[in-house]
């Protein structure tokens, strides 16, 4: 057990000194002074050691392979990291004169430009700072786009089944109603169900493709022409665009926006929770919607702010998660058009090769295994012969096995799912160790199942009462109160 | 090629045991029109040439490094202490993602329940959430987080003047959908006074800054005032702070605010041109369940055993889809993890000595610039690090001559946002700025009062 | 067990990429070129998991408490680690033109001097490279010294039983002939043994002081009398200076050439065993002996190479660890007079109270316990009612109770020497709890002595076999080749 | 204070349970008359303080990013992976030390037996230490584990002339006590097959550089013949070699040498002004228990699992003492994790693909300096990455041309080492440099045959 921060606090310690003025004192307002400040007070080394020691409680992609489906766990290059850091990138202010921070803005248009590129889009708005944040923008921008063509008494977004919680989400948020289309048994979209929504009071449809299922739809372009001649538009969440980077262009099927989720796609770590970046595209019709301002160049070449005519407004202050803005412009410039074609197509030959060896050993059912998957596929954890096991306890055993568990009980619409997404970054014999570790457990499940039951049996920490947690929840500890 | 592992073999082989005999099978399902498009983008590079390239790109950018700067309006200049980046660079911090699996995530865990804490202790609120995206989107994540509580709704939010220019465009765009009233804020000098009184039954929430965007402090006494006024009428006090400034002065939790947002940033992450930064989020017991974001709490393991889970996830997006109490997944962990070492390693001493260092600072700047002809300090109430200078020539004038000659980025040019202050400039001065610099700033400005000046027409 | 690295290789695995020549190419000599390059072919994920995985098989002082007596294992402060890494500092030639690195040049001239003025002696060369490589300067400036005064046919250098090891196997190196000192009952150096090796065959004596006993050597100026008086000189093994800056200085008190531990007293990490950096310092009179290129500062104030007129010449290409120096600067500049005092005093302060807390305990003989320690102490893992238990036993179950066991079975003339070294940079808490761990220990060690013989139990991996390691040696494996 | 965590309560508590009043009171073994001396030291920074005063002075100096470098002779501006430093920057490397507790210290441990292999397989030898000091004090090494391995003892070391300068230096150095006779190099023209001629049996050991000081490769053939030469007057032979070169050309092992040295900086280690560097040091099989330097070997756990510690450690200081191999006992530890890693993660294609940069870079400007009037390859053999060139005017004035003019930092200067080369330099090209730091490099050097130089007097 590490002790908790607090715990190492002395009063009178001192981490890191401060220099004393060295300006002529003015004397403080006492009546606007706090009568305490109860941080803790603790020395640089034992600082150091208290985080350096609960790093190692954590499992992470630099320890191994983190198939957790729909994030696109892929490694996060260590160059990335150097040039977020350099001083020219890390230490300008987002307000200086734009004439001081040419070089930054460049970056920023030439990422916008290449976004645009891979998705077929006409414009990017780097602003946004996630995947959620890109929706949002987006959602508000097919709203706006309604209205400006009159027709802002639509109000329907819809959202097939298996969507991420996150677009039903920022649907209610941007004020519209989210409507539910289900799926068809072959993963595709349901076209009856979706013509039967498609009315006049229709914003948009948003659409994963490929989907959650890891399923390429394939009636995308029929998908996108009906909610068109609907005079909808139709949203893309970007998240698995690692699946068709060079393979199809977002824009090219009909997609009129989408985000672009660079902490997936685009390597940029995803820092125990974030930051992200989610910039949104938009075709040539919505550009002048997007949030801002982004960077545009002017005759003479110089890079300035742009505010978009019609813009939904700025969705956050500044410009952006700039760090991850060079993160992502570096891996892309590394990679060049083949190189992410390629890094797609091992992606999906990735998923298809983990997909093929556990149907060869027949343990979890795959419902869309006679289909090729994307860069994921769904499996069920309902192991033949040992009912009473789950998904959560196959999750739980594959941490002693060294792996950290795939997404699991999401898309919603696959019972006991897990959700697979390898990323390309993987070794084949790294595949066959999951696969035989998944094979392991599933002859477990049915000789032992109290050891699935009781996993993780060899992490920092046994199995986690979440229920008690919730019931009287503690979110914090400050000396000398009750804890909240 | 890059950081794809295989090899032709390792491919040959995967491709038989999936049964293809080439990847572009994988992709039948793409219609043949726009299957493998010919994308547009630059040929590749390797490391070495990628790095050479962006270290010239960063050259081309001044950096704090090589100017003074007097440059903050909500981004700010402030020490990091070495150990922050150390620990975020940690492969195991930075590479993970949101603790789904809490037992092989106990790091991130125990630091996010200590980053709360911590942040609970600074604003003297009762709990706080694991971050929001920035402390603009955390303000209007307040709002509807403030919205959410009333039955039946109310329509009605107030936003001061002097709440940072950019937060209140958040909010309106966040929630330009939800058929709010957004007020407040139309006249640049409604105080907040003034601001209670528009406080009214169909007030959902009343936002306001401390120290506001202008610099000002606005005393314990005046917000107990502003949160009695508000809250008579059932609305809530969402307040918007500067974190460093807690280091020393009374906390929103001790006044009565509902819900204290702020831009952490200067809590040990970089400038970075604007982001990733920091949406602090902090509220009341009673709120939690109507909270926006990640919440890490205590429990025990099956051997009793303390350790910590995410919590109250029925407020998401994934568990509640369209009924959350906000679409955000991805947030800013590691950026709150950072706030978290910097607020441990600077701790208690640490924290008031940098606030104290501001102050005295910009007080000794502020003192200087007033006995300057043709200056004057716009700063009615005490202020903490940033204050308002009115200039004898365009804000834009001024600070390209500090550029120019002296190196130094001067303040924030105040006519967009605040016509109604004239030539006016927000400078900020925190504990990175030397008696040297202040000395140079307090020349260079004297040099323009006698108009050494190109008028910027003729720069340009 | 993390797999040997090869093992992770696959034919045509490529870790980092190089870009092809941009000028036009040259045939390559067939005749030259080797047949095959057995190094591994392994992706750069791997690569970085092996060693992040690595890594956490190793205890370190940024874990925990390090105790490893005479090594001073305190805190690296992480600023020391920024600052050596500037590209000013980072990425500069050592045969440049000093016009060019004038910087680099000021702060090499500046850490001479506060050495010189912690030592109290009157010249600093900074190019050994660790403390040994410090020492066989030392020893070499003294033999040439004795050369330069007519005295070439004295041999002999006089080392104390306490002496580190590396203080003979200096001697030997520089071609002298090592005499051992006896030590008194009392810790000091036997006086009368001295004496009567002090015959006109003394180039010196080489005293560590504090002795690696942890104590001051009570009789300190009278010994350097002595020898002076016979003719000799007088080396202090400077690797404890820990315990006596702004308390003592070597040079008054006699000593004529002293090394510095930059990686002990100075802060600068052990990086795993290396690299530290041992400059040397010396009285006026041998200044002109050290070991160089040195930096001096010419009549315009800049700085220059300097080769000493009679230097014993380099001991290292170019100019040292100047790394090394960068960090060691910045500690030396963070501190001053008063805060070098303050690590002086608080790491002898922690030793004297770990000392007198195991004194009341009664657990571990501490045969000078009588006597107050300077920053190090030995005790004894000679637990009465546990005679099977030996020191080894006792160092390995430390591990389990967290911590990294202190020097063991050194210096030589302790029996079971458990060689404690608390550092400044622990607080009262980590002594605490390490004195009890102690305790705990030697009450296994009475009730379950095994616990002891097999210890360590968590540690990742059981106790190894040293012997076998040693009787048929495998320093490497190739692939293709037998292991060797 | 600092790093000091003691409050002044914690020291009255501790004194308490030692017994004393007054920390002084522990000192009271130091004679009176020399305690507590005052100290002439520059007054304390903060971190913050000390951070910008070291960010000023590192910025005059002319570091790498700032100027094209054709300067090598022993130190070389090659291209480091990110990756490198992520792991030698890891606390659980570099802040453990020699890892004398080997169950918790495997981390090192497997990382240098890893680094011992590769090193075996770049050179062609048996076995490697795990380091020293540098390229210089492993040749002086070489040349003590020679001495050592002749019963009776042989005084003499024949090294040759195009051995690096300063590592002849050192051999003296090392050896001044020994009574030894060092020769070969008196005259600077002295081949290997002169060298080999002055073997004999009182010959301990022949020390030879190839690629040379001068960058000359010397052809397996002529290896093999001198290594037969050598090994008939029962001598060793020890070959110093630039590591990078491996990558590409035949290793000592496969042409009879007996030891092999290297300066390991070039593998993934900053330049960082000449240190800390990598010596590293291989051997042959039946030379181990000779060896100087910490190795480490392979062993079983009580399990019986794989694991690894420092072995032969008889050989050491620290059992043997007066009798030991060598006195080392500090080496260059992360220095040679940083060569493992860099081997590692370049691996076979990259190191080859390095060399061969370095070679075509190389010999393109070779040639385009061979056609400019006045300049001279003196490039009898064929060479790798450097070159001698006989310059028109002497190689100070140039080089100051080239950096004042170009931003070019030029080669280094022969004519103290070896003035029978005339006014000549060593020009260095490696992958780090571009084809246009080079087309600038032919540029300047031609404006320099037509004198637009003032002369050096005048300059300085
Ligand atoms: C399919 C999908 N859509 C949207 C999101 C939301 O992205 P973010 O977490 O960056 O807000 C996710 C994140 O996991 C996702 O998987
Ligand atoms: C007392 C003493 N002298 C000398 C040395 C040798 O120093 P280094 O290891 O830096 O060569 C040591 C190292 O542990 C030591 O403890």
């Amino acid at each position: 057990m590490e002790p908790f921060l607090y715990d190492l606090s002395r009063p009178g310690r001192r981490g890191v000194d401060m220099p004393d003025p060295d300006v002529p004192l003015t004397p403080l307002p006492a009546e606007y002074l706090r009568d305490d400040l109860p941080l803790p007070e603790i020395n640089e080394t034992e600082v150091v050691r208290h985080y350096i020691r609960l790093s190692q409680k954590n499992y992470a992609v630099d320890k191994g392979f983190y198939p957790l489906g729909s994030c696109t766990m892929k490694y996060n290059p260590k160059i990335n990291e150097r040039m977020a850091r350099l001083p020219g990138f890390a230490q300008i202010h987002p307000l200086q004169d734009p004439t001081t921070v040419q070089g930054a803005m460049q970056l920023m248009y030439e990422l916008q430009q290449m976004l645009a590129e891979i998705a077929g889009l006409a414009a990017v708005s780097l602003q946004p700072a996630a995947g959620a944040h890109g929706e949002l923008s987006g959602v508000l921008i097919m709203r706006a786009a309604q209205v400006a063509r009159g027709q802002g008494h639509r109000h329907k977004i819809l959202v097939p089944d298996s969507a991420h919680g996150t677009n039903p989400a920022s649907t209610t948020m941007s004020g519209l109603t989210v409507v539910e289309i289900p799926s068809g048994a072959d993963g595709n979209v349901d076209i009856d169900a979706l013509k039967a929504q498609l009315d006049d009071r229709v914003v948009g449809l948003m659409i994963t493709n490929p989907s959650t299922l890891g399923l390429f739809e394939q009636h995308i372009v029929e998908v996108c022409r009906l909610v068109h001649e609907a005079g909808g538009f139709v949203y893309g969440d970007g998240a698995n665009l690692n699946a068709i980077m060079g393979i199809a262009r977002p824009g090219e099927l009909g997609i009129d926006v989408l985000h672009f989720n660079l902490h997936k796609t685009f390597s940029t770590p995803h820092g125990g929770g974030g930051p992200g970046s989610g910039p949104v595209g938009v075709t040539a019709e919505l550009a002048d919607f997007l949030p801002g301002p982004i960077v545009a160049q002017n005759e003479s070449g110089e890079y300035v702010w742009k505010m978009p005519v019609r813009s939904i407004g700025r969705v956050k202050a500044f410009h952006g998660n700039f760090g991850m803005h060079v993160r992502a412009y570096t891996y892309i410039r590394m990679h060049g058009a083949e190189g992410l074609r390629r890094v797609s197509e091992d992606a999906v030959l990735n998923a298809n090769y983990l997909q093929a060896l556990l149907k060869q050993r027949g343990d979890y059912p795959i419902p869309y295994g006679h289909r090729f998957c994307m860069h994921e596929f769904v499996a069920q954890g309902r192991i033949a012969g040992a009912e009473g096991v789950h998904t959560l306890d196959i999750a739980k055993r594959l941490i002693d096995y060294g792996f950290h568990p795939p997404t699991i009980y999401f898309p919603l619409i696959v019972p006991e799912a897990l959700m697979i997404e390898p990323t390309e970054t993987e070794t084949q014999e790294t595949l066959d160790a999951f696969a035989d570790a998944l094979t392991a457990i599933a002859q477990e499940a049915r000789t032992d199942p109290e050891r699935l039951h009781t996993a993780p049996h060899t992490a920092p920490v046994r199995r986690l009462d979440e229920v008690r947690a919730a019931r009287q929840p503690i979110l914090a500890r400050v000396p000398g109160r009750q804890p909240a | 090629m890059r950081y794809t592992p295989h090899t032709d073999a390792d491919r040959r082989a995967m491709m038989a045991t999936i049964g293809i005999a080439d990847v572009a099978e994988l992709f039948a399902d793409v219609p043949a029109a726009y299957r493998f498009p010919q994308l547009n983008l630059p040929a590749p590079l390797t490391e070495m040439e990628i790095a050479r390239e962006l270290e010239a790109l960063a050259e081309e950018n001044t950096s704090m490094g090589q100017v003074a700067c007097f440059l903050g309006a909500g981004a700010y200049n402030h020490f990091i202490p070495a150990v922050v980046d150390v620990v975020i660079s940690r492969s195991e911090f930075y590479t993970a993602y949101t603790p789904y699996q809490p037992e092989i995530s106990q790091g991130t865990l125990q630091a996010m329940f200590e980053y709360q804490s911590m942040v609970a202790a600074l604003t003297g609120m009762d709990a706080a959430n694991a971050s929001h995206y920035d402390g603009a989107t955390a303000v209007a994540e307040a709002v509807i987080m403030a919205l959410h509580t009333h039955r039946p709704p109310r329509k009605k939010v107030l936003l001061s003047p002097v709440l940072h220019p950019q937060y209140r465009a958040v909010v309106r765009t966040y929630t330009q959908g939800m058929g709010l009233r957004i007020l407040g804020d139309e006249q640049p000098d409604t105080d907040f006074h003034a601001l209670a009184a528009l406080c009214d039954e169909e007030t959902a929430v009343v936002v306001v800054q401390n120290p506001d965007f202008l610099g000002q402090l606005h005393s314990p006494a005046e917000m107990r005032d502003l949160a009695a006024a508000v809250h008579a009428h059932g609305a809530l006090l969402a307040v918007s702070v500067d974190p460093i400034s807690l280091g020393l002065f009374t906390p929103p939790g001790a006044y009565g605010a509902d819900i204290v947002t702020a831009e952490g940033q200067a809590l040990g992450n970089s400038l970075s041109f604007g982001g990733p930064y920091l949406g602090i989020f902090a509220f009341r017991h009673d709120l939690v369940r109507r909270s926006s974001g990640r919440l890490v709490g205590e429990t025990v393991d099956l051997d009793g055993a303390c350790g910590y889970v995410l919590t109250l996830s029925t407020r998401e997006q994934h568990i509640r889809r369209g009924k959350a109490t906000s679409n955000i997944c991805t947030n800013q962990g590691l950026n709150a993890l950072a706030a978290a070492v910097y607020l441990a390693v600077m701790g208690k001493h640490g924290l008031r000595k940098v606030a104290e260092l501001c102050w005295h600072k910009a007080h000794y700047a502020a003192d200087r610039i007033a006995a300057l002809p043709g200056y004057e300090i716009l700063a009615p109430k005490p202020f903490f690090k940033e204050f308002v200078v009115r200039c004898p020539r365009p804000v834009a004038e001024i600070n390209r001559f500090l550029l120019d000659e002296y190196g130094i980025i001067g303040g924030y040019d105040l006519s967009q946002d605040y016509p109604h202050l004239g030539q006016a400039m927000l400078l900020c001065v925190t504990e990175m700025n030397t008696a040297d610099e202040i000395e140079d700033l307090v020349q260079a400005l004297s040099e323009v009062t006698e108009s050494h000046l190109i008028p910027l027409e003729v720069v340009f």
